[in-house]
């Protein structure tokens, strides 16, 4: 009897992209479209310094955003971030301001965000409660440890703070922060144990199906509960690099931080659902806020609502044409 | 052999589900090197027994022994890790990563720690050529069909070393050739001294492997058998736990008059139709009152064919007429305005909405068909919702439960209804048998000769090559994702004739163009 | 796509001499603050400058990167009105290493090195709390028993909230008699103010005195105090502070009675200073904007006059 | 006994019984702090008392998280309600208040006509990305949420529009037999929605498709459609919602009208026993869980809690009520009572064993 073997597909040509990174690569496209719109319009959009600012400026979403990729590539979310960034800088100038060695408030600092990212993911894992609500209270249990610590903003004057806020490395003409350097040693870091590592397509797994990963013997619970410990952690790491940003803790900063950052994952073409995306295009999500804001920054002809619209709008035209190429690819 | 020590036993195991006690002092035990075949009816409570064992449910009462220590897994996870491999029976895998990944997660080949990708690939390929599949492993598994689907879980399970192999309804959505290829496989993993359980609604399949028997009935053991004192009809008596003859006299029934019943004008044709990527142009035409049996191998595009019908694809070359008039089917509703119906094969993805109770599930297409404003009467849904889970035997018979907490065959009954209710003048059957006991089946086969004589034409899409033989007008063969035959069922017409032509598809290019 | 670095340097539009001020606001989060935006964008047209302006959307992190793309674009001066007091030394740094003199504009920032901006305008929101107290303790100077005093606070953790709450909190220490028996935050919104209110008029059976952190909040409790059957202005001495149109109409109705004016209409000044910052001149560490506060009578005479 | 047992079972096991406890918990609190909390009189002919003030405070966000519900339900989210909201209240608002006379009915019936037809727009937009286009709708609605706001305050040109118009204010603060206005609204809209959805089919449709898109579809479902709906619906709820609000202060803030209102909804629902996943939802739950919210905010400003502290207490009983409310979570405090099968007799096993 002949079986027949399902026919292989023909050999891939060595130059076609797997279909899986087309809407990444579409993304990347289109973002280098945006810049060349700003070089095009504003002549000093075209220093390279531009660009390097929006790391600098982004460095700490940046770094919130791969957490929060982690916990949408689960089907997750984790509304607490912006919140854990505000209170990981406030608990920072707080104890930098009483004298406690750096050293020590450093260690303490990136404590708290996994403490309560874990926490929470306890509770969503063991309680099987919906993340949305958990994290929506670890918001509010973070931002009113904020205005608990102190209600006036903290300056910060260590040493070790405002030297590495105010180190600037230098690449040529131009600089970037040390923020930039911790910013991308945490992508690279993310992007390798998401592709690499056990964890990391645990993660997958349990975001394309929570029960299948289940019944395939996978460690469902070890892994929700590590993706919000990590996400705590980077909004640890977030908080610090904001602290270096602004060398204070202030207990209203990074209001609403939760939306951009996920706007920013969304955006980089990582599934609400979870199962599908990349931390880099996560990077490239924040590049498209950070330019889209250097844009309007550059134009400095809008006035406040104008702003918004206009944001609203280039966000649309984006997501739109993404969408459109991706289409045309399925 | 009877120093021999099972490998595992369970022991007055039980478990209740609110409303439904699925198991009452059920016990199990495995032998090294042997293979297991568990029986019952749909909603016997097999699927629950062995999940109940790898501990996706915890037990009520009734205790679990591996290797003579008590056990108590607290998940699959566990259960893995002590060398109980399972393929559970809807297929439970990730349609988002590859399908090399679906096989060695969780267990990925690594090197310094770090998963080496090029390693799984190259092993996956090798695994699955094993058991003859020649797919590309990078491809995400959602993009096969679920006889691919099957086959992958089946590889991901054999892979491992485990003491206990379960299998729960692995055969359910492969082709002949395939089930040759997995009981070959079986048959060496068993010499290797691994115990297997085996869940199938396939008489002969049982026979044709399995040592010993474990008959469920109603969630209570009806016992334990070697194959060879059990014959056939004893088994299937104690499965329905009544007399046979009840069920023969159905099954001479289904065998009945295929006089073709090709005069007059087709109820639907294509021409050209066709899509590309997916299926060739074809060209074929379904009278009223006429039984088409799609034939072909895993992934030779029936699938396909039924969703071009039906507009869940859209064709992108030929045309369609209904009723000798041209009819641009773009989508489900435009099908279903016509008369159109599709019971599709994957119920889980696209089927059922598990949330939504049996009733529902049931009245849905009907409903979708009306419109949001109107509403099927209570009456009426009581009615005809009551009518089918009785002419079905959809167990439990509680309209109210939630669909997801019913056993697949009775999922699959389920799905069934929905489309019979709303009585279509084409209705399309893929695969309407997977998963469902042998008094179904026949129930079934006989629903189906009863609609067809009464007028109704049927697009029937099965694995099973008797069946699609035993009820069909005409057999329809495809392979590689084109139609390469047409052969009318007269009395020559036979298993083997039809495999010939699959076979020797290439050769029959010209019928292509009948 | 971006090597012409040399044509940007000589960038920022001075070509024709027109000065370039970057200047980035706090939001639009209020009617107030709108009032800024406009007076600053109508002096700047005024007096010739070309204005970039930025709206950072109540963000620090915002108002940040506005200012380096500024240094970026090499206008001729930065001014800014901080979100909040601290956290600005880098970026002030960068700007005062690129040669761009800034100016802050509403609420001061707390950096030690006093050089990295050239001067401050805008007013004080403690001395506006304190005023707000100072006539309170007037007017209650002869009040023999206890004087309960309720307290809308702004967004909890902003500047111009902790401030005023503070100068407030200062000068009715004063008098022992006059004590604060709530205080929570309304967010500076009227909605906020209202329903703050409800439940203080619920859960305190006699309030003497509504001091408010802005008029928004004072303009929503008004209707809860009516909702009440009480007389606002008369039941209840209502303090507020800002002096917009609709507060002082309120004033001027009887409805309030004491409002510390906290002004929006800086731009003529800061554009003043713009110029003589520019131009390399001395200014003044600080530049208080001419401000008052308000009686009833006052309001009336003022009302026709005001500009927002 | 038994039966008064399995009662008992029953009503703990109802949906809502958790989420009541929850209320009940925290007006008691209330209670104790202030006696008085509960009372409620009759003032010039209204009803006048923190309970009323609650029920009144939270129509809004009861309307904007009935359209919350139905979205979730099908699997979307929308985040776009607050600035919906505030679009609405300041078109009608800024109409009203360039009429000679703000007081006539007819215009600011034509106000919140107009306001109302841009409102369907909006949610028609939002339905399009979503539906048509297929954009995630969490981004989809998170483009309107940052324009809107813009939007609104274009309308408003940053300022608050301050009206005058009685006939308006009754949205907000007036009185029908005594009762609230907007108590009595936001019972109209819930009611109409409950009709809408529990008595056609319209309800199981949208959870079918929040369910199992694809098998709904296959089902002849027209998914589209209906998810194109849900925002327009969405989109009503939060204009009718934005009406009430600047009603209630007679005035549009273009930046504050609806403010995190998304958010708070949202909660609402998922309190309401709503899963974000789509599928089943709960109206009367929704109605509860806003509830919650406004008897927790309110009971901030009556207890006097400090402000700073404030947010603290606001996590404390939020994850409180999901506790409280998760099976999973009381099932670990019942442990002892599981319940445990009766031992089969060994007549009914009948077991046929043989040795192997
Ligand atoms: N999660 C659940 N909740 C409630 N009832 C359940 C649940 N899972 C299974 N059941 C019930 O338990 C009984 C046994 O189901 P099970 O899936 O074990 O049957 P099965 O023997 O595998 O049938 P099939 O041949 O159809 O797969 C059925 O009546 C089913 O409805
Ligand atoms: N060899 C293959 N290469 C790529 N894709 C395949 C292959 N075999 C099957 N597929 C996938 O599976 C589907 C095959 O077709 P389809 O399901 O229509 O066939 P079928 O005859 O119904 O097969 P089955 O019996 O497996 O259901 C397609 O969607 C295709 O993407
Ligand atoms: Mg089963
Ligand atoms: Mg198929």
């Amino acid at each position: 009897m002949t079986t027949t073997p399902l026919a292989a597909r023909g050999p891939r040509a060595w130059w076609r992209v797997p279909q899986r990174q087309v809407p990444v690569l579409a993304t990347l496209a289109l973002l280098l479209v945006m810049y060349g719109i700003g070089v095009s319009q504003y002549r000093a959009f075209s220093n390279i310094q531009v660009v390097f600012n929006i790391f600098i400026d982004n460095g700490f979403l940046l770094v919130v955003a791969v957490g929060m990729t982690f916990v949408i590539l689960t089907g997750g979310i984790d509304l607490s971030v912006g919140s854990v960034v505000a209170m990981t800088a406030m608990v920072s100038a707080s104890l930098l301001g009483d004298g406690v060695h750096p050293a020590v408030v450093l260690l303490i600092a990136l404590l708290i965000g996994p403490a309560l990212g874990f926490a929470m993911g306890c509770v969503i894992h063991f309680f099987d409660i919906q993340p949305f609500i958990v994290t929506l209270a670890g918001m509010f249990f973070a931002r009113g440890m904020c205005t608990w610590i102190s209600s006036t903003s903290i300056p910060i004057t260590d040493g070790f703070w405002t030297s590495a806020a105010q180190e600037r490395i230098r690449i040529g003409e131009n600089f970037v922060t040390v923020s930039v350097l911790v910013a991308l040693v945490v992508v690279a870091v993310a992007a390798y144990t998401l592709a690499y590592t056990r964890l990391g397509r645990n993660v997958y797994a349990i975001g394309g199906n929570q029960q299948s990963a289940l019944l395939m013997g996978l460690p469902v619970g070890r892994t929700k509960i590590a993706v919000y410990t990590i996400s705590g952690l980077c909004s640890a790491i977030g908080g610090i690099l904001l602290s270096f940003y602004t060398l204070s803790g202030a207990p209203l900063i990074a209001i609403g931080m939760e939306l951009d950052t996920i706007a920013a994952v969304v955006i980089g073409g990582t599934l609400l659902t979870g199962g599908s995306g990349y931390v880099f295009g996560t990077v490239l999500g924040v590049l498209v806020l950070g330019v889209i804001q250097t844009l309007i920054t550059f134009d400095g002809s809008l006035s406040s609502w104008w702003t918004k619209i206009v944001i609203g709008g280039l966000l649309f035209a984006f997501i739109l044409l993404q969408r459109l190429v991706g289409i045309r690819k399925k | 052999m009877s120093q021999r020590h099972p490998v595992l036993t369970m022991t007055a195991i039980s478990k209740i589900f609110p409303g439904v006690r699925a198991l009452d002092g059920v016990d199990l035990r495995l032998f090294p090197g042997e293979v297991h075949a568990l029986m019952g009816e749909n909603g016997a409570g097999k699927s629950t027994l062995i999940k109940v064992l790898t501990g996706v449910y915890s037990t009520d009462a009734g205790t679990i022994t591996l290797d003579g220590q008590q056990v108590s897994f607290a998940g699959p996870m566990q259960a893995t890790a002590a060398g109980v491999s399972t393929v559970y029976q809807e297929v439970n895998l990730l349609p988002n990563l590859s399908v090399a990944e679906n096989i060695f997660i969780g267990r990925e080949p690594r090197r310094l720690g770090a998963v080496n990708w090029r390693e799984m690939r190259r092993r996956a390929k090798e695994l699955l050529a094993r058991i003859d599949l020649h797919i590309d492993v990078t491809e995400l598994l959602g993009s096969y069909s679920l006889a691919v689907q099957q086959m992958v879980a089946i590889a991901r399970a054999v892979d491992v070393n485990a003491r206990v192999l379960i299998l729960d309804e692995p055969t359910s959505s492969l082709d002949a050739d395939e089930v040759a290829q997995l009981m070959r496989i079986m048959r060496q993993l068993r010499d290797d001294g691994i115990a297997i359980v085996f869940v199938t609604h396939f008489l002969d399949q049982v026979y044709g492997i399995a040592d010993r028997i474990t008959v469920l009935r109603n969630g209570r053991l009806v016992g334990e058998y070697p194959t060879a004192e059990l014959p056939q009809i004893a088994l299937v008596e104690k499965m329905i736990g009544k007399e046979l003859d009840a069920l023969e006299r159905l099954d001479s029934e289904t065998d009945r008059d295929r006089a073709a019943v090709t005069q007059g004008e087709p109820l639907v044709a294509a021409d050209g139709l066709g899509r590309s990527g997916s299926v060739a142009p074809f060209s074929l035409t379904i009278h009223a009152g006429e039984v088409v049996g799609l034939a072909g191998l895993l992934g030779s595009g029936r699938t396909e064919v039924a969703r071009l019908f039906f507009g869940a694809d859209r064709a992108d070359q030929g045309r369609l007429a209904v009723d000798g008039a041209p009819a641009a089917i773009r989508n489900p509703v435009a099908a279903i305005d016509r008369g159109v119906a599709f019971c599709s094969e994957n119920r889980r993805t696209e089927g059922l909405v598990g949330e939504l109770s049996v009733r529902e599930n049931i009245i849905l297409a009907m409903q979708a068909a009306r419109g949001w404003l109107r509403p099927v009467p209570r009456r009426k849904q009581d009615e005809l919702v009551e009518r089918y889970i009785k002419a079905l035997s959809i167990r439990p018979a509680n309209p109210d439960m939630p669909v997801r907490n019913l056993s697949g065959g009775n999922q699959q009954k389920v799905l069934l209804a929905r489309w019979l209710i709303t009585e279509p003048r084409l209705l399309i059957l893929d695969e309407p048998t997977r998963g469902i006991d042998i008094g179904a089946k026949t129930e079934i086969q006989r629903l189906v000769a009863q609609l067809s004589d009464g007028g109704m034409a049927v697009l029937f899409i099965s694995a099973e090559l008797e069946e699609v033989l035993r009820l069909s007008h005409k057999v329809v063969v495809m392979r590689d994702r084109r139609l390469v035959a047409q052969l009318d069922n007269d009395d020559t017409l036979d298993a083997d004739r039809v495999m010939q032509a699959i076979a020797s598809g290439a050769a029959q290019e010209g019928l292509e163009k009948v | 796509a971006c090597g012409n670095s040399d044509t940007g340097s000589e960038s920022g539009g001075n070509g024709d001499g027109q000065i370039v001020l970057g200047f980035s606001q706090v939001g639009a989060e209020s009617g107030w603050r709108t009032a800024n935006t406009n007076s600053i964008k109508e002096s700047a047209d005024k007096a010739g400058i070309k204005l970039q302006f930025d709206d950072a959307q109540q963000k620090q992190e915002n108002q940040i990167k506005a200012i380096r793309n500024f240094i970026q674009q090499k206008v001729d001066v930065i001014a800014f009105s901080p979100v909040v007091e601290s956290g600005w030394d880098t970026v002030l740094k960068e700007a005062k290493d690129a040669k761009i003199p800034v100016i802050l504009t509403d609420r001061a920032v707390d950096s030690a090195d006093k050089s990295l901006y050239k001067t401050f305008i805008g007013s004080d929101f403690v001395k506006e709390g304190r005023l707000s107290g100072e006539w309170l303790v007037e007017q209650k100077k002869d009040a023999t028993g206890p004087v309960n005093i309720v307290e809308l606070q702004g967004t909890t953790g902003s500047a111009p909230a902790n401030d005023r709450k503070k100068g407030f909190a200062e000068a009715i220490a004063a008098n022992p008699n006059l004590k604060i028996v709530a205080s929570q935050s309304g967010d500076f919104t009227r909605a906020g103010g209202k329903q703050v209110m409800e439940q203080f008029l619920k859960a305190n059976p006699k309030i003497d005195v509504l001091f408010a952190h802005n008029d928004d909040m004072g303009l929503g409790a008004l209707e809860a105090i009516t909702a009440a059957g009480k007389v606002p202005g008369k039941d209840i001495t209502i303090i507020t502070i800002d002096a917009v149109k609709d507060g002082m109409q309120a004033l001027a109705d009887g409805k309030f009675n004491f409002i510390a004016e906290c002004s929006p209409l800086l731009g003529d000044q800061l554009m003043d200073l713009v110029k003589k910052v520019k131009a390399g001149e001395e200014v003044p560490a600080r530049v208080e904007t001419q401000e008052t506060t308000f009686t009833q009578e006052q309001a009336k005479a003022a009302l026709p006059t005001r500009k927002y | 006994m038994s039966t008064a047992r399995t009662r008992l079972a029953g009503v703990t096991g109802h949906r809502l019984f958790w989420p009541l406890v929850v209320l009940v918990v925290l007006l008691a609190a209330n209670t104790v702090y202030r006696p008085s909390f509960l009372s409620v009189e009759l003032k010039n002919g209204h009803l006048y008392g923190s309970l009323v003030d609650i029920v009144r405070l939270s129509a809004p966000l009861i309307l904007v998280a009935l359209g919350m519900s139905l979205v979730i339900a099908t699997g979307g989210i929308d985040l776009s309600v607050g600035s919906v909201a505030a679009v609405c209240g300041a078109i009608a608002c800024l109409y009203i208040s360039e009429q000679p006379d703000q007081n006539s009915l007819g215009a600011v019936l034509t106000a919140v006509a107009i306001a109302f037809g841009v409102a369907l727009v909006l949610g028609a937009w939002n339905g399009i990305l979503v539906a048509g286009i297929g954009i995630q709708p969490i981004i989809a609605t998170l483009i309107l949420m940052v324009a809107g706001r813009g939007l609104a305050q274009l309308v408003t040109s940053g300022q608050i529009i301050t009206i005058n118009s009685e006939p308006y204010k009754t949205i907000g603060v007036g009185h029908l037999l005594t009762l609230p206005f907007a108590i009595i609204i936001a019972l109209a809209v819930t009611l109409v929605v409950a009709v809408l959805t529990r008595r056609t089919a319209l309800g199981m449709i949208i959870e079918a498709v929040g369910g199992n898109a694809e098998a709904s579809r296959l089902a002849g479902v027209r998914s589209r459609r209906i998810t194109f709906l849900v925002y327009v619906v969405s989109a009503a709820c939060a204009a009718v919602a934005g009406f009430m609000m600047t009603a209630n202060v007679s005035s549009a803030d273009g930046n504050a009208v609806g403010l995190w209102v998304e958010l708070d909804a949202i909660l609402a629902v998922v309190i309401g026993g709503t899963s974000l996943a789509g599928g089943r939802f709960y109206l009367s739950g929704t109605i509860v869980g806003a509830l919650i919210i406004q008897t927790l905010t309110t009971s901030v400003y009556a207890m006097n809690i400090d402000p700073q502290t404030a947010l603290l207490f606001k996590a404390v009983v939020v994850i409180a009520v999901c506790l409280i409310q998760a099976p999973a979570f009381r099932a670990r405090f019942r442990r002892r009572h599981a319940p445990t099968a009766a031992p089969a007799t060994p007549a009914e096993k009948q077991k046929e064993q043989v040795p192997a």
